[in-house]
């Protein structure tokens, strides 16, 4: 097949776009994901859920089902321990293993529609399900609490006992688990000095990853107490951490083995089947498999929060910003955790303010535990504040892409939290997204507009491990414990081919369980490529060390009078007589000269900050006048992508992302009735795009090195939703005259705005008669 | 354990007779009963097309048939795509353009594009985007794969 | 899923005996795209599901120029709309026979199936009661005929009585210069159940409206026939007052409410806004016949 | 002596003070150095002596994975942030 050579690049291997290892698997159906294992004896679990959005348990009976043919065990909160309540670390979030334990099956009470509340494992997940309906509980129905507005207001029904914050203090019953605050310069001062300051207020709804599989975990459990469990994660060393803790029982005596995984976008961060098929196979002494219903993955996973927005900014009628001011509140659901700090760490960090004050609160509500979802809390925040830029940028009669430019972050500019950037790709990307064709193309037609909209993202970083193995016939294999999501297997034998000097094709990436590599974060923040990549080629440059302390050793030098280069080992010609060695010669020769050569690596490379990301994103729309239905007609999006290792998969990473955003803009949206029970549980309600919905999506790989990194990698995954939901706003807006600041914009709801607005206008024609 | 009914049906033309229960879908059949994996749950509704399989040359969400109703039909899973060790073009192409991210619902794209390209050989991108309607995917934006099955028409047609 | 039986008569005779024997612990099944799902949702819970699709009254498909179109009930919607004497004859059943749900469901779901289920948002149905179509039941009391329009008594219920079994649909032959449309609306492209969906069949002499019918969808408990809006357009010039004036009293007669498809003020603005659509459209092509 | 950029909601301790300067040569030393000034703002930046996992340091414009014992130069601005996470395909 073609492989297309980056041209620019100084790089061999990176840059070029070759088939990815694990294909075949992929297209042929042989991937075993979470819901494929199958084991001798297996038994089959199901979850009973709360029909209440907000409920105490008085009593669960169970009795009848464990008498139904072919049901084993009925577990409910009673088997597992109470947990520790103190907030720990665990992988990349702090949790209270007791929120989690609660969440994993509720005690007490139950906090959302479709909280676990039992489990049974039986002989077919038929008769699973049956005795579901066999089982008997009490509920004394509380009054639920759907959004942070009414959870905040004073005398609000408390969903959690013992909840506390620093400012109520350690007296008061709380909904408000966090309040966050940023702060730089003289507000009043900075909003004196524009020209211009708009405020406005917005909302946006609970959405949902939409990983198109449903959970799935197997669990084993030996007699001696070590268990396994296979599942599908994006974090199996997380599971390992979590999972213990919510069993208690000691981390090493658990492994996890990841499946293939069919899509996570953060919702696959946390564990839900995993600690159940563990406790069920513990109690049967059988191998349990647990599945998710897509019902169940949309009534009781972490979708992310929908939150309630206000954004004040103020410019110079030059174009400066002096000034801007953001209150947030997130819904975190049923416990504490919602995205709101990296929103608020996100929300206005692309532009370089002299005057800010953020505020950002998590409020929990009877609705499921949130879970990250792709640049967790940037999206939503964005908004705001990207639809308040270009009110303002209309108002003083400047180019909206110019605004942003002209306000743009750059290397030196301190964030709203701190740190200061070191060099970044905001204003190439928002000028590269200027001078692209389709922004200069003309727009014609009625009930047509364009917008555009720009966003950012941190990229985590986190730890990794990694192992190099060079084979006696010359060939790798790179082990690292981060599961391939998108494509990463690929960039991780990509990155070591580089650095060995060795064809793609004979590098094998391996993704290990938790006991055949060390520690490794989850695959999460867009931290795989960068960090894990960077575990892979330091294990790669270890081998390289070895492989000239070998040759040292042959040929009576030092290593430092060897020289790598392209998989072949020469002397310096300066020092002595040339000596030369492919990698190939020298593998055949390991045995002889002190055994196999394995390089190791593991990296820390810390939270924030690990080579930030920025898109901008320009949408072309046609609004339906009659129905208030949004066409999609043309998108591009520009990001700053580091060193694009593989760019097949860099172009997809900001696709996926485009869709997505889209998707959140325009349909997506949880519906709950008025006694708190989900409406839309499945997939023909819960209306992501199909194919029919989108059209191509052109994108620009903006390549600005990330000084952090050996290659120069950026993470790529995320920041690529952030800016469309805004972009599409702004369309809507140059197509039909209406602001909407709601989120999604569906047509009930614009065809309602577009009325209004129709309706008012003709109130002004009749006035001015 | 339920009565189980003996359902003789042929997959990717190999005669097959099997044992179910009348509940079991043809989903679960093939997974729970055959070990035949690579046909996908995503939703069991119809509305995200992973368990897309191709009955008598149509496509059909196998969440939505049951097991018995397989008999005497002829069934396509994605089992049968690839000839021997020689790829189907559409997941020759689905490689070459890196049409698949996690791949979850690669199976169903595949037996779709399938029932497509053997009724319309060389179709035009809305037709192709028309057809794949009844599947989802949630990682590419379907760039990638509408170019995909552009590109395996055009080397075969 | 709790335990069934599974039957698969091959005549009809065995089918409503069948039916007859367990009453209303048995039931139906042609293409299964709402049936599986409302049985896994344990809304319906039959003991006895009797697959209709080998019986040969069932799946036929047969145009006659003079007595019309016999549509059997458990015909698929892709051997409808691919059909080209129906493409023909009757645009607005294809029409609606090729949106319901995607590809993979129209290989299995039935226009008969579609109205059984007796969903007020069925897509064929409105198109079916624009062509004035008929439903034939047989039962062990032997057989009877009822308008489509009556067919459905409130969500998920039929006039269906235990053993009686829906064998086809009668479909009048389209009068000259008359044509039929469907159009619904839905936030997506493809997939989504309608928010409102209007089917239509008009004849026009010259500039006049001569006979029309309107059927309507997801605006009621059950799907409706529009009788006023169609009668306000027969025997009138058919211009756009006369459509205006039909999709008024269209929006009259609709009784929608709020779900997460939409509002009921929102629906009401749809009957107005399709209605005019399908006429519009049935009009261009009832021109061209 | 280092400057240490105090968070919003703990400026309550310094007095609204935003920016003030701690003396020490790591990190430890620095928190203690600031209890010293402002009693009680430990409670908030510490955790059984480990620094609190809710919270990340940045040490001139770094982000520091070393905990309490990173070094700290004469002039340096240290910054406590959220800890944050991330979630991608």
């Amino acid at each position: 097949m073609a492989v297309k050579k980056e041209a620019h690049h100084k790089y061999r291997v990176v840059g070029t776009r070759p088939i990815r290892p694990d294909g075949i698997e992929k297209v042929t159906g042989r991937a075993l994901y979470g819901a494929d294992y199958y084991f001798p004896g297996m038994l089959f679990g199901k979850i009973l859920r709360s029909p209440y959005a907000h409920a105490r348990i008085k009593s669960i009976k169970f009795d009848k089902a464990l008498k139904l043919p072919g049901v084993r065990a009925i577990v409910t909160a009673d088997d597992l321990p109470e947990a520790d309540r103190k907030p720990q670390q665990m992988g990349e979030q702090q949790v209270s293993p007791y929120y989690l334990s609660c969440n994993v099956l509720a005690r007490g009470k139950v906090l959302y529609d479709g909280h676990p509340v039992a489990a049974v494992a039986a002989t077919s997940p038929h008769i699973a399900e049956e005795a579901l309906r066999l089982i008997e509980v009490d509920y004394e129905p509380l009054e639920p609490v759907m959004t942070a507005d009414e959870a905040m207001k004073p005398g609000a029904p408390i969903l959690i006992d013992d909840l506390r914050n620093q400012e109520e203090g350690p007296d008061q019953p709380t909904n408000v688990a966090t309040h966050l605050q940023f702060k730089r310069g003289d507000l009043a001062a900075g909003f004196d000095a524009a020209d211009c300051v708009i405020e406005r207020e917005f909302r946006t709804a609970t959405v949902h990853q939409g990983y198109i599989e449903p959970h799935a975990s197997v669990g084993i459990w030996n007699p001696d107490g070590h268990a396994t469990v296979y599942t599908c994660t994006q974090g199996s060393f997380t599971v390992r951490t979590l999972a213990t803790k919510v069993l208690g029982m000691p981390e090493g005596n658990l492994k996890v083995v990841p499946s293939e995984i069919g899509g996570g976008f953060g919702g696959k961060t946390t564990i839900y089947c995993e600690p159940i098929a563990l406790l069920l196979a513990k109690k049967t002494g059988h191998p349990v498999k647990v599945t998710m219903s897509r019902s169940e993955v949309l009534r009781a996973t972490g979708p992310t929060s929908g939150i309630h927005e206000r954004v004040k900014i103020g410019v110079t009628k030059e174009g400066r910003i002096t000034a801007a001011q953001v209150w947030m509140a997130y819904e975190a659901g049923a416990f504490p955790g919602s995205p709101m700090a990296p929103g608020a760490m996100t929300v206005i960090t692309s532009y370089d303010i002299p005057n800010l004050l953020i505020d950002g609160y998590d409020v929990v509500v009877n609705r499921p535990k949130t879970c990250a979802y792709r640049a967790p809390g940037a999206t939503a925040a964005a908004f705001g504040v990207e639809t308040v830029l270009d009110e303002l940028a209309e108002q003083i009669g400047i180019d909206p892409l110019d605004l942003r430019i002209m306000n743009g972050a750059h290397e030196g500019t301190q964030q709203p939290f701190g740190p200061v950037f070191k060099r970044i790709g905001f204003i190439e990307t928002c000028e590269a997204l200027k001078a692209s064709e389709h922004y200069n193309s003309k727009l014609t037609g009625a009930n047509r507009g364009r917008g555009v909209a720009a966003g950012f993202w941190f990229n985590a970083g986190f730890q990794s491990s990694a192992s190099v193995y060079v084979n006696q016939d010359g060939t790798a294999s790179v082990v690292t414990g981060s599961v391939d999501i998108g494509g990463s297997r690929a960039s991780m034998a990509m990155i070591a081919a580089e650095v060995l000097g060795l064809p793609i094709d004979e590098v094998r990436p391996v993704v290990a369980d938790t006991d055949s590599i060390g520690y490794t974060d989850v695959t999460a923040g867009s931290r795989v490529t960068f960090a894990t990549g960077m575990a892979v080629y330091n294990a790669a440059q270890d081998v390289v060390r070895q492989l000239k302390e070998r040759a040292a050793k042959m040929w009576e030098c030092t290593p430092d009078d060897v020289e790598f280069d392209n998989g072949v080992l020469r002397t310096r010609g300066d020092v002595l007589q040339p000596q030369q060695l492919t990698l190939k010669e020298l593998a055949a020769r390991f045995i002889r000269t002190g055994g196999p050569v394995v390089g190791r690596a593991s990296v820390s490379t810390g939270g924030a900050g690990a080579g930030p990301a920025f898109a901008a994103i320009c949408v072309d729309v046609e609004v339906d006048p009659d129905t208030g239905k949004v066409q999609i007609l043309r998108v591009t999006i520009a990001q700053d992508v580091g060193t694009a290792i593989h760019p097949s998969y860099v172009e997809g990473q900001l696709q996926g992302g485009t869709a997505q955003g889209i998707g959140w803009a325009l349909n997506e949206e949880y519906v709950y009735d008025s006694k708190g029970v989900l409406r839309n549980t499945g997939l023909l309600d819960y209306r992501m795009p199909t194919c029919l919905d989108l059209p191509a999506i052109e994108t620009i790989l903006v390549e600005v090195p990330n000084p952090t990194h050996p290659l120069g990698v950026r993470g790529v995954g995320e920041v690529s939703i952030v800016p469309p939901p805004a972009a599409i706003a702004n369309a809507i807006y140059r197509a039909t005259g209406v602001r909407m600041r709601e989120l999604p914009m569906s047509p009930p709801r614009l065809m309602k705005a577009l009325q209004e607005h129709r309706n008012s206008r003709e109130g002004q024609a009749a006035a001015g008669r | 354990m339920a009565k189980r009914t003996l359902v003789e049906t042929v997959i990717n033309n190999e005669p097959v007779e099997l044992l179910c229960e009348p509940r079991q879908s043809l989903l679960e059949v093939l997974r729970d009963e055959l070990h035949m994996t690579g046909t996908k749950e995503g939703c069991l509704t119809g509305d995200c097309g992973a368990c897309t399989i191709l009955v008598d040359g149509r496509p059909v969400c196998s969440c939505l048939m049951l097991g018995v109703e397989a008999q005497g039909h002829k069934l396509e899973t994605i089992e049968g795509l690839a000839t021997g060790a020689e790829l189907h073009p559409l997941q020759r192409k689905f490689l070459e353009h890196a049409s698949l991210q996690c791949g979850i619902c690669t199976p169903g794209f595949l037996m779709s594009a399938k029932a497509l390209l053997d009724k319309i050989p060389r179709p035009t991108e809305a037709e192709v985007r028309y057809h794949l309607a009844g599947n989802l995917c949630r990682c590419t934006g379907y760039d990638k794969i509408v170019r995909a099955v552009l590109d395996a028409a055009r080397e075969s047609g | 899923m709790h335990e069934i039986h599974y039957e698969a008569p091959t005549s009809l005779e065995q089918a409503v005996g069948i039916l007859a024997k367990h009453g209303d612990s048995a039931r139906p099944i042609c293409g299964g795209t709402d049936l599986l799902i409302q049985m896994r949702a344990g809304v319906r819970r039959p003991h006895y599901v009797v697959d209709v699709k080998h019986i040969a009254a069932l799946t036929g498909i047969a145009f006659d120029p003079k007595s019309g179109l016999r549509l059997g009930a458990a015909a698929p919607c892709i051997e409808i709309f691919e059909n080209a004497t129906l493409r023909r004859h009757y645009p607005g059943l294809v029409e609606a026979a090729h949106l319901i749900g995607s590809l993979q469901i129209q290989s299995r779901a039935s226009v008969g199936g579609n109205l059984c289920n007796g969903s007020p948002a069925a897509d064929t149905t409105p198109a079916l009661i624009a062509l004035g179509a008929v439903a034939r039941l047989v039962g062990p009391k032997g057989e009877r005929q009822v308008k489509v329009e009556e067919f459905v008594v409130s969500p998920g219920r039929t006039v269906i009585q235990p053993g009686e079994l829906l064998v086809e649909l009668l479909i009048p032959p389209p009068p000259p210069h008359s044509a039929d449309a469907y159009i619904r609306f839905i936030p997506r492209n493809e997939m989504d159940i309608a928010v409102v969906g209007i089917g239509a069949a008009i004849t026009l002499e010259g500039d006049r409206c001569t006979a029309a019918r309107i059927g309507m969808g997801a605006v009621a408990p059950t799907p409706l026939f529009a009788a006023k809006a169609s009668q306000a357009l027969v025997g009138k010039k058919f211009d756009a007052v006369a459509i205006e004036n039909a999709a008024q009293l269209a929006i009259e007669q609709a009784s929608p409410i709020d779900d997460m498809r939409g509002t009921a003020e929102f629906r009401r603005h749809l009957v107005g806004v399709l209605t005019r659509r399908t006429l519009e459209r049935a009009a261009e092509r009832a021109r061209r016949n | 002596m280092a400057t240490v950029i105090i968070p919003a909601l703990l400026r309550q301790f310094t007095g609204g003070a935003e920016r003030v300067m701690a003396s020490g040569r790591n990190l430890r030393q620095v928190i203690e150095s600031l209890e010293r000034s402002f009693p009680g703002i430990s409670r908030h930046l510490l955790d059984d002596g480990e620094l609190k996992g809710s919270l990340v340091v940045s040490i001139d414009g770094e982000v520091e994975t070393a905990g309490i014992q990173a070094k700290v130069g004469e002039n340096s601005e240290i910054y406590f942030l959220p800890a944050i996470g991330g979630g991608v395909v």
